[in-house]
């Protein structure tokens, strides 16, 4: 947006800053920016908070002079790595934008197969394409000052986090699991209705989304502050749900992969059971 | 002037996903017009081998974040098929209304946002929200419908939370519906400014001849499944899709290509109307004249009027639905699926075009193979050989290089492509 | 309950009270060290400032509409009624916001809240003004009260102890405070070139105070104990040693607070809340609290 | 005390009659739970025939009528330079509670105390409270209740009506003024010796289903000498930290402030959360510094704060015996065992 219309805002009598912001993505499904292009009630107030100068799902024109950069996606490729240290060295303040740059995202689920070449044949066949073995999350190659959790992130959130960063406020995140909130929404357990969650190890904010849907959490915003993983182990077998439904949950977006991967090696688990029924 | 001129777009803008243009011109002739796919691929169809069922629609939605929705339906439906699960009316009617407010949110979001810039030019919306406010107005509040009634049936508007193999986990309350309905009453002009607005664009004059695939309508514009269709005359069963798409692999795109009768052929808003014209709603049919839109047209710019008159469509249509279910008493929701060995396949017709999930199961309801076919994938050898001829035309008429570059941009944009889904 | 209810007081039109800001001004800002600054507050309306007052020890709810509300002692003299004025060191998300804030913001300001020292009870007595760190911030208000009444009082002696000499706060205050017949033990833990004083913990300078004092000294002294928990630990287990009864030693506890009137729970230590309870507490009140050190 | 009797239809005209001017909010059947068991939840009912009068328990308590999970607490106008504050204690109307067991009017009462009694009262919570016209109803312990060893079985006051099945008709309990005048408006009649003895025999029957129960015997002193005891660090490795205790429970009231600013910077509002003393961060202050950053320890206070501070300031404890928290519990972690465990009791 023209920089020109900038008006000089102030909250309490004190001069804010307009950040410039530039949205980027990575091995993604873009959806993350479509949320913020999804929050049509709000937009135009989130566009005079911040000036976007880079946001290549939107606009034609861009620029390298940022200050926060939002990056979505994970990091699949050589190229992605070098953008993404340009994108560092630019902004002064980086924002992992979505589970897939925080965590790998349900891209990271190639990782648990250990055997690239087999996940590359899958799909091209004898062709040869240029990949990463695995899907890694941003932290990995850079440093990230700011996470914004979720697949795909809550519009809601997004804009409190905005709104926060233009007024200099830090940023806190919920450290307490979905179910606190699933229960502010009065929503009946689904373990109750005979169905399995991973909300009461997961980080709210969220707003307890899906099971507000009767759909149990899958994890996507990670682990919450001093989750009791173990315990939802046992939990899960109590209501009669097998460890492969624990593992498909845990794993799905990468925030719970250490514990996805012990269970993993405790079950004995192949990824690629069926090579041989094939 | 120099007389080789090379125009390169690195990474073009409004679109969804990475791709790039490059033409070179010499002495007036064209040398070469290439379309590159240089997405990263995620290898969702690796990802989901050795998966039980009930990921797949959770997880393969995650290919597209535009046509999230449409990705989960396909994926329900290959899984149903494979099962032998048949969804209920109720079920039916609520997962098409969710798909038509998918595509009215989708096609708005290209028209508006990506495509209309163009015409009035400028870079991106945000200009326009100072020279045009009511424009921008109008784009968001029929977004915004979409959107909401999309959280209202699927729980959220990406990702959906509802939608399960079986049904659905929840229902909409119909007060809600009725509400729902008001609304989208009051859009019904909305779009018609939305058609004058389009009328005011000059649409580029292009055209070459090509083949359309889409779903065969049978008794209603089609959107879920169903017999598969092209211009050129063939017909094959939902499950027989392989012999429809033919991928292929070639070396300027990390995404498969696709042909059938011809070199290439394309799918999308276009494909569908002009394979299924007379199954469209009268007024929207009406408006598609309006713009002198008839079967068949090859003038792949035109793909935006197409979406216009899809979106007059899905708004009738969806009045219509949501008469038929208030009508209806409100059945359990979900029906339990009980997995078994087989293949299934879901063709849904997603804004972008016909998507493809097709899933192998054990007997336990374990992936063993998984192919997905996406719409923009099916369409990058027509974009290829349109630039191509594009280009030609261009060179032989002795355009500036920045026209060439408006005009070559306009094109890949008005496929609305959705590159990193064609990846996956 | 197990503590005592000094300075707690009954107050008309309860139910507005609850949520009832005075709206004030932040009259002047000086900065004291890198990360503190003392804040010199001023309720706007003429009328309402007539009738706020507090006591020494008690604390305020500070309040930026929007950004955060936090808990803050008073820092200045119970008998100035034009202005308050807090110390307050950047921690968080609202001294953070404070800390950029300049003359003519507009804050709210509850309360007073909470207990106070009993310093009508110390009358006639020695009293020890012991603090460390930030400790000194809510100590300043006692001390005022101190000087005011210097002749109520016998032997006064404050120490203070900080980990360097930058952190030092209030050192304009220190000659006055000596003027005033007031004894001034100043300790840091890591000295800079220029530091001549006594280098350790508090505790040393406490040592000289309290060693070979006679009984009644000892039975006629109370002590004020501002600072980390661990610092007030060991001090108050000294002075015990020493001889000077619990109840005549007060200490004041830092907890999260977010109501500031006994309802969120969250300043709770075992089931005694600090706001109402305390946070002036005599240090065998806190002795029975589970988990209050 | 006035008693009454009258037939189970006039129940209905009671009820049509309050409902013709005030939200009526009472036990009704959500759904089926996993096992076939019946759901029920306190929602604002228009028709007599959607209560379930006979329901065991809900899920949830009632709280979320006069302690919402989230209220505002102030929102603020910014105008440049100032701002105006603005309080709403968000009671527009009188709310009726139709069908409230002893336990959850005990576990109002309890709240009084602290949310109406000391020095501040809460008017958020009083304006509501104020504004309550509550029936009681009689019920069945269920094998998760130990009202009775919390002495909350019975209710004393604190209600305007309470009614009791005493087959085919229903004796009534009047405590309040209004009660009395509404009840004029339907068919009662006094009671008889014979409703007498069935009311009697009724109650006695009904202690006599009591299974789960909660030795209180000089539980606050046992609770200050096991402070350090090892069970609590083994139901703090079963405790999920979650919140889900608190959340349902009648009487836990903690809570949390934010203040946010909306997007447009043109407003801003101060919000109360409910919050819960399990939840990591209830302790921690600035700088970092967590007063309970074990487990075990969070979990522990949730005791010490219902069963010992709370009989310390108040003479009775902070639970009902409703036995919600345990039943919610997905670790299974309930009072009556942890109690026990405490107590050095096998469970
Ligand atoms: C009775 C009392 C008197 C105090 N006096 C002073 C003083 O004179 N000078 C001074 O600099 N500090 C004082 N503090 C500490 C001060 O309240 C915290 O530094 C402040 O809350 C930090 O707020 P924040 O928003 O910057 O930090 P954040 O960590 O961002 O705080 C978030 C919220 O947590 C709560 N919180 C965090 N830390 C504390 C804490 N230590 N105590 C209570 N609540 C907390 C507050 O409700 C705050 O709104 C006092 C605390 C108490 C309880
Ligand atoms: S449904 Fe999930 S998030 Fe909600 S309470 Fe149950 S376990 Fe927690
Ligand atoms: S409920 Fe779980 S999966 Fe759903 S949005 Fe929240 S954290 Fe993500
Ligand atoms: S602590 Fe548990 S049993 Fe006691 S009142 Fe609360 S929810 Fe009921």
């Amino acid at each position: 947006m023209d920089a020109s219309q900038a008006q000089n805002r102030t909250y309490l009598g004190m001069p804010l800053a307009r950040p410039r912001v530039a949205f980027f993505e990575l091995s993604s499904c873009e959806g993350c920016q479509l949320q913020i292009v999804n929050n049509e009630a709000n937009l135009l107030d989130f566009l005079s908070l911040v000036t976007v100068v880079n946001f290549r799902e939107a606009m034609t024109e861009k620029s390298d002079a940022y200050d926060i950069a939002f990056v979505e996606g994970s990091v699949t490729r050589a190229d992605e790595i070098e953008r993404l240290a340009v994108i560092r060295k630019n902004a002064k303040v980086l924002v992992a934008f979505g589970s897939c740059a925080c965590f790998g995202g349900v891209t990271q689920l190639k990782n648990r197969f250990k055997d690239p070449a087999w996940v590359k044949k899958q799909v091209y066949g004898d062709r040869s394409i240029q990949t990463n073995d695995t899907a890694r999350p941003l932290e990995d190659f850079v440093s990230v000052d700011l996470r914004i959790y979720g697949c795909p992130v809550k519009k809601e959130e997004v804009e409190k986090i905005v709104t926060h960063v233009v007024l200099g406020r830090s940023i806190v995140q919920p450290k307490y699991p979905v179910c606190m909130e699933c229960k502010e929404n009065e929503n009946t357990c689904l373990f109750d209705l005979g169905e399995p969650c991973l909300g009461p190890v997961t980080r709210g904010g969220c707003d307890s989304w899906c099971p507000n849907s009767r759909f149990g959490c899958w994890g996507c915003r990670g682990p919450a502050e001093d989750a009791n993983v173990g315990q939802l182990q046992v939990i899960m077998k109590q209501y009669g749900f097998t460890e492969e439904t624990l593992l498909d949950r845990l794993e799905c977006f990468g925030g719970f992969a250490k514990d996805a991967e012990q269970l993993r090696t405790n079950m004995k688990l192949s990824p690629r059971r069926h090579e041989g029924t094939k | 002037m120099k007389s080789t001129r090379t125009i390169d777009i690195h990474h073009i803008t409004r679109v969804e996903g990475h791709g790039n243009i490059s033409i070179t011109v010499k002495d007036g002739r064209l040398i070469e017009a290439r379309w590159e796919v240089v997405e990263t691929p995620r290898f969702f169809e690796a990802m989901l081998v050795g998966k039980k069922w009930e990921n797949a629609p959770w997880i393969s939605g995650r290919i597209c974040g535009i046509c999230s929705i449409g990705h989960t339906l396909a994926s329900i439906r290959a899984v149903e098929n494979a099962f032998g699960i048949v969804p209920d009316e109720q079920t039916a009617s609520l997962r098409l209304l969710l798909k038509h407010m998918e595509t009215l949110q989708s096609h708005v979001l290209h028209l508006y946002f990506l495509a209309a810039p163009d015409f009035l030019n400028v870079g991106s919306v945000f200009p326009l929200i100072n020279s045009h406010p009511d424009v921008v107005q109008r784009a968001a509040k029929i977004k915004q419908l979409a959107n909401d009634l999309c959280d209202c049936v699927g729980g959220r508007r990406m990702h959906p939370t509802r939608t399960v193999v079986g049904g659905f986990t929840m229902l909409p309350e119909k007060k809600e519906l009725v509400r729902f309905k008001e609304r989208l009453n009051e859009i019904k002009t909305d779009l018609l400014d939305t058609a004058e607005l389009f009328r005011s664009f000059a649409i580029p004059d292009f055209s070459r001849e090509t083949e359309f695939v889409s779903l065969q309508g049978n008794g209603a514009y089609p959107f879920i499944g169903g017999n598969l269709v092209s211009s050129d005359g063939v017909v094959k069963k939902e499950q027989e899709y392989a012999a429809m798409t033919n991928e292929y692999l070639v070396e300027q795109s990390t995404s498969k290509w696709s042909h059938l009768s011809r070199p290439s052929f394309a799918v999308g808003a276009l494909a569908r109307l002009n394979n299924n014209f007379a199954l469209l709603n009268p007024a929207a049919q009406e408006v598609s004249v309006s713009f002198g839109l008839k079967p068949i047209n090859h003038n792949p710019y035109m793909n935006n009027i197409a979406q216009l008159v899809e979106c007059v469509h899905v708004v009738l249509d969806s009045l219509r639905l949501i008469d038929e279910l208030l009508g209806m008493s409100w059945k359990k929701p979900r029906h339990p699926a009980v997995p078994k060995a087989g293949i299934g396949v879901g063709a849904v017709e997603v804004p972008r075009g016909i998507l493809y999930h097709c899933y192998e199961f054990d007997d336990e309801g374990r992936i063993v193979r998984c192919d997905c076919v996406i719409p923009t994938s099916q369409n990058h050898a027509n974009i290829q050989h349109d630039l191509s001829a594009l280009a030609e035309q261009c060179a032989s008429q002795g355009k500036q290089d920045r026209e060439i570059e408006l005009l070559a941009q306009m094109l890949v944009r008005s496929y609305d492509p959705c590159i990193s889904c064609s990846v996956h | 309950m197990t503590a005592p209810h000094h300075g707690r007081q009954l107050r008309k039109n309860d139910l507005a009270k609850f949520e009832h800001t005075y709206k004030a001004e932040i009259a002047s800002v000086s900065q004291l060290t890198a990360m503190e600054r003392l804040y010199r507050i001023q309720i706007i309306d003429p009328e309402e400032r007539r009738l706020f007052s507090f006591k020494p020890g008690q604390f305020v709810m500070l309040e930026l509409p929007g950004i955060g509300e936090a808990p803050f002692g008073i820092s200045s003299s119970p008998s100035s009624r034009d202005d308050i004025e807090l110390c307050i060191r950047t921690a968080g998300n609202l001294t953070a916001w404070l800390a950029r804030a300049t003359r003519g913001m507009r804050v709210g300001i509850r309360g007073p809240f909470g207990t106070s020292f009993p310093m009508e009870t110390m009358h006639g007595q020695n009293i020890l003004l012991i603090a460390g760190g930030l400790g000194l911030a809510p100590l300043r208000s006692p001390i005022a009260y101190v000087q005011e009444h210097r002749n109520r009082f016998h032997q006064v002696e404050i120490l203070y102890g900080t980990r360097d000499p930058s952190q030092l706060l209030f050192t304009f205050q220190y000659d006055l405070w000596r003027r005033d017949e007031i004894g001034l033990g100043i300790i840091v833990d890591k000295p800079d070139p220029a530091w001549k004083g006594p280098v350790g913990l508090i505790t040393r300078l406490l040592e000289p105070i309290i060693a070979g004092k006679d009984e009644a000294f000892i039975q006629n002294t109370s002590a004020i104990v501002c600072g980390p928990p661990i610092m007030f630990k060991s001090v108050c287990a000294m002075l015990n040693e020493a001889g000077i009864p619990m109840q005549k030693m007060f200490v004041s506890l830092e907890r999260r607070m977010h109501c500031g009137m006994g309802k969120c729970c969250r300043c709770n230590v075992g089931s005694t809340y600090t706001c109402l309870s305390g946070p002036v507490f005599d240090f065998w009140s806190v002795m029975n609290l589970k988990e209050a050190i | 005390m006035i008693f009454k009797v009258c037939e189970q239809e006039e129940l209905r005209r009671l009820f049509d009659i309050l409902a013709a001017d005030n939200t009526v909010v009472g036990p009704v059947q959500t759904g089926l739970d996993r096992n076939g068991s019946a759901l029920n939840a306190f929602k604002p009912v228009a028709d007599y025939t959607n209560l379930n009068l006979g329901y065991t328990t809900t899920k949830l308590s009632a709280k979320s009528y006069f302690l919402p999970f989230r209220e505002s607490l102030a929102s603020f106008q910014i105008d440049g330079n100032d701002w105006q504050k603005t309080v709403d204690y968000h009671c527009d109307r009188p709310i009726v509670f139709f069908g409230l067991h002893a336990c959850d009017i005990n576990a109002l009462n309890k709240l009084d105390k602290v949310l109406m009694g000391n020095t501040y009262p809460m008017p958020y919570y009083a304006a509501k409270r104020k504004n309550m016209f509550i029936i009681g109803i009689d019920c069945q312990p269920q094998p998760f209740c130990f009202c009775r060893s919390m002495g909350s079985d019975t209710v004393l006051h604190g209600f305007d009506l309470f009614i009791t099945d005493i087959g085919n008709r229903y004796f009534i309990e009047i405590q309040s003024a209004t009660a009395y005048n509404i009840l004029a408006r339907i068919k009662t009649r006094p009671p008889e010796e014979v409703d007498h003895l069935q009311y009697m025999a009724i109650a006695a029957h009904k202690n006599k289903q009591f299974t789960s129960r909660v030795d209180t015997t000089d539980l606050t002193k046992i609770l200050d000498m096991e402070f350090q005891s090892p069970v609590w660090k083994q139901w703090g490795d079963k405790c999920l930290g979650c919140g889900t205790c608190a959340n349902v429970c009648p009487t836990c009231y903690c809570y949390g402030v934010e203040e946010t600013v909306d997007i447009g910077l043109r407003s801003a509002q101060k919000v109360k959360t409910l919050y819960s003393c399990n939840i990591v961060d209830f302790a921690e202050v600035a700088g970092g510094h967590n007063f309970r950053s074990e487990r075990h320890t969070r979990l522990k206070y949730r005791y010490y704060h219902k069963h010992r501070g709370f009989v310390e300031a108040y003479e009775e404890s902070l639970c009902v015996g409703c036995g919600r928290c345990g039943e919610a519990c997905l670790a299974g972690i309930t009072v009556p065992e942890v109690i026990a465990s405490v107590r050095g009791e096998e469970s």
